[in-house]
């Protein structure tokens, strides 16, 4: 689900790249105007490295298979924090493994960070002072739809970059298939934020502290 | 995490190498004639050549992407252009397509050989330094830094969980069906990590993290570095200038 | 050290290596008979928690077998008979409440129901946490995790308790409430750490290991009280058994006790 | 107890709360001499590791203050004269090599070149790791690691060592040689431990806190030694001091012990 070098040309990289530097100055512009910015450094740090190592594990999903996004989680738990965490992992996936690239790091910071903003407004939004079922349902919600959210970013993306001259049945074909493969994991990950934040919320709701 | 080992190369501070990378990075993403990537190809095998790149972690770099790009390299032959070259059994290869899907493999490939002879000697910890020099906001540095220290940790913590779970009768494998006993399990090491984490963060600060009078990372660019960094940003730039002009 | 006609755990010629690396443990042989509580001491790095994870089946030797009673345990399959308890308890409490902690093991028993509600509560009453079932086990004190673990591996009747470093962490107070319990456990019990006076007041036989090898196997007093062989294996004698120093057995049962003003006392 | 007139530490009514909740530390006061090597004991979450974090300025205390010598500590900032060692090595070795490690916080000092090299040799030299600089922290032993903490914050000159659990996780030969490196230090030290025997040795003086509070402070032979108190905060009397019950002092410099078979060794 990372975008890798190579395939976009040099204008949507370099537009990724606005965007995704765009997002970190909004982000890190809310952070420093709280009262101790350090505070949360050590949590953004600790689901970095959730993040980071999340994206290697890949789950089978035969044929094929996907691995973790994990965007969701970021936004919920992350809030603000969630984009800068979200590219600094990604550029340590792609210098140490590969994974991703670096000339579309931006476009990567985008794919994922975007499904993590719009998962902390979501559950922003409709998570206060709500009832534990309607609290899962919305965990649940952010999970699975920063996966999708992702999911149509990436092939997004992907098909404004590739040459024109694609096959029309071949491209809805082609989108239909990345769509099911990413089905069971949206419906994973809604079920891990649901798990984690409803463990938190009973065990340590201070971690919950967004934003 | 690996440090790959490779010789010190024509660049020693990686400061510059990082400038060097994202210079090449992008002008490589540029191109798409022949000639120049043919250019681009022999100055990837120079640089190759000049840093050292270690086969291994050239390998380690392919594994990950390697899926997608191959993905797009072998649907697009078949999905795209008008030209038809061949058909084989029910498929039908196309010239654009495998134009465009040749163009693809070369930049790919050179940009992610580019990257590990440029980085894979530096140490990570050493790389955020670098990008902290370069003007990358401390918190993040911060958080690079503290990231890198979580990565094995969480590693080594999730899988002594794993096994205690499983000395407990939790079956293996992720398809399980133990979405919400992971989760727990995520959630437990996400909270006790924390506390961890805000302790290595304390221990950072106690012996003068972030302190104003702190002396900065030491790096020093060479006058070697600057003539090569300068002779592959002129290369690289060249190149696609080059491209756009003819 | 004579062991009765069936042991319930047997270690026979195991060896186990990490990876391509040397091994790490070497022809390791022992016997422990039902019931019996058996002290695993030696110093950083010889091989005491690999030891734990082979016999538990998690580690696969490269040679030997485990044997629990008559079977051959099969590495990698599921062995509620044989429990460990981690050296440190957020390695294995990961649910939110104690109960559901407990229960988990048993769970995965195949129990349920009234079932599976009266084995956790006799498991949770065994190690007296029965007034903290609703508890988050992350707001448990250190010495409070500790006997959760215990209470988790329990409610699985395991015929044999493998414990890492059970007291470590731990104040005294709370130590001492855990080798209480233990005392009183009819479980046999191998019992891995670095706190010589536990080993001591829990285990009546000890194995000395080091360098992936038993260097030593037999009655507490005698391995723990030799100066020369603890020192040749970087251990110190314990206090209390510097003070009768030149003397082989310790008579506990009758609390005579030989004095020889210790000289690690003297130097402090 | 009396101090000298110019402490290089105190503690002024220190309150300390965690977010909203109830006070961690309440109302605590004392001062260390120049030197004094002072034992702080207690129960698990009595407050120590806070405390130490409170005297180094990284938590803020609601109320009270820190005062280095004559100067009051502004919480926040950068105080090498106070240096705290964390209980588990590995939350304070970040950098690859020992070296780096050691050189952190010198260079956050801003020492560099010839200076920071000779500050780093220095204190390595100090703990006797100077064979090890270029090694990687994480192949250190349990032992070394921890002598690479102290190193890391020798090299900052600190006044004072504040050290959280030093022998917590050190097999005994490792815990010997610690001590007798702290006890060659002439830097004023405040340690938090549960092994008694270890503070019994290191210092001569004991806060004893427990609540959040201090409920003793004194030569440690008497706080330690007395029963009925160190029973009613949870704590046992270390072994060595059990073999003179009812005497008030241990004649350490002439070895004199007095004898009574002890009740903990009888029960065991």
């Amino acid at each position: 689900m990372h975008v890798p070098d190579g395939i976009l040309p040099l204008s949507l990289s370099l537009g990724g790249v606005a965007v995704a530097a765009g997002l970190t100055a909004l982000s890190l512009k809310r952070i420093n105007a709280r009262s101790d910015p350090r505070a949360d450094v050590p949590r953004a740090a600790l689901l970095t490295a959730v993040f980071f190592a999340a994206s290697l594990v890949h789950i089978p999903v035969p044929p094929a298979s996907v691995h973790l996004m994990l965007s969701g989680l970021m936004g919920v738990l992350l809030g603000w924090f969630a984009v800068p965490a979200i590219l600094i992992g990604l550029f340590f996936q792609a210098v140490m493994f590969g994974h991703g690239g670096l000339t579309a790091l931006g476009v990567n910071g985008v794919i994922f960070g975007l499904p993590a903003l719009a998962a902390f407004g979501l559950t922003r939004l409709l998570m206060a002072h709500s009832t534990p079922a309607r609290e899962t349902a919305v965990a649940f919600a952010a999970g699975a739809g920063a996966v999708v959210l992702g999911v149509a970013l990436f092939s997004g993306i992907l098909l404004a970059g590739l040459p024109a001259h694609l096959d029309a049945a071949a491209e809805r074909g082609a989108l239909l298939a990345l769509a099911l493969a990413h089905l069971p994991l949206a419906v994973v990950e809604g079920l891990v934020v649901a798990a984690v934040l409803g463990f938190l919320r009973r065990v340590s709701p201070e971690l919950l502290r967004a934003g | 995490m690996p440090a790959d080992a490779a010789r010190p190369g024509p660049i020693a501070d990686p400061r510059l190498r990082v400038v060097a990378l994202v210079g090449l990075a992008f002008g490589f993403s540029a191109l798409a004639e022949p000639w120049a990537l043919a250019l681009m190809v022999a100055l990837t095998l120079a640089l190759a050549w000049g840093f050292g790149l270690p086969p291994a972690a050239l390998a380690r770099r392919l594994r990950w992407p390697g899926t997608v790009v191959a993905a797009v390299v072998i649907l697009l032959p078949l999905m795209s252009g008008e030209t038809v070259l061949a058909h084989i059994g029910p498929l039908t290869v196309r010239a654009e397509g495998l134009e465009v899907a040749t163009v693809i493999a070369l930049r790919f490939l050179c940009i992610v050989a580019v990257a590990a002879a440029l980085l894979s000697a530096v140490p990570l910890p050493r790389l955020v330094a670098a990008l902290r020099a370069l003007g990358l906001p401390a918190l993040m540095a911060d958080m690079a830094l503290l990231m890198l220290r979580h990565v094995e940790d969480l590693r080594q913590g999730l899988r002594r969980m794993r096994v205690a779970m499983r000395l407990r009768g939790a079956p293996a494998g992720f398809w399980a069906g133990q979405f919400r006993a992971n989760g727990w399990a995520l959630a437990s090491l996400l909270l006790r990590s924390h506390a961890q984490s805000e302790r290595i963060y304390h221990a950072m600060i106690v012996r003068g993290h972030g302190a104003a009078r702190a002396s900065p990372e030491p790096f020093r660019a060479s006058r070697r570095d600057w003539t090569v960094l300068i002779a592959l940003l002129l290369a690289g730039s060249g190149l696609v200038l080059l491209e756009h002009v003819l | 050290m004579t062991v009765p006609a069936m042991p319930v755990l047997t270690a026979e010629s195991l060896s186990v290596t990490h990876g391509d690396g040397p091994p790490v443990l070497r022809d390791i042989g022992f016997a422990i008979a039902p019931g019996e509580r058996v002290g695993l001491v030696g110093p950083n790095g010889a091989g005491k928690t690999t030891l734990l994870l082979t016999l538990t089946g998690v580690l696969r030797a490269r040679a030997g077998s485990v044997r629990l009673g008559g079977r051959t345990l099969a590495p990698g399959t599921f062995t509620p008979e044989v429990a460990l308890v981690f050296q440190h308890a957020h390695d294995q409490l990961f649910c939110p409440t104690v109960a559901e902690d407990v229960a988990f093991g048993a769970r995965n028993l195949g129990l349920t129901g009234a079932a599976l509600d009266r084995a956790v509560a006799e498991a949770l009453d065994r190690v007296g946490l029965a007034a903290l079932a609703d508890r988050p086990v992350h707001h448990l004190s250190g010495g409070e995790q500790r006997l959760a673990c215990l209470a988790g591996v329990l409610v699985m009747a395991p015929r044999v308790l493998l414990l890492d470093e059970p007291s470590g962490a731990l104040d005294l107070r709370n130590r001492r409430r855990l080798i209480e319990l233990l005392q009183g456990m009819e479980q046999a019990m191998l019992v891995a750490s670095h706190d010589l006076e536990l080993v001591l007041e829990l285990c009546p036989r000890v194995l000395l290991i080091d360098g992936g090898g038993i260097v030593a196997d037999g009655a507490a007093a005698s391995v723990l009280g030799d100066a020369g062989l603890m020192a040749a294996h970087g251990q110190e004698v314990p206090h209390s058994l510097t003070w009768h120093r030149g003397e082989r057995h310790r008579h506990r049962a009758t609390g005579t006790v030989a004095v020889a003003a210790g000289t690690d006392v003297a130097r402090a």
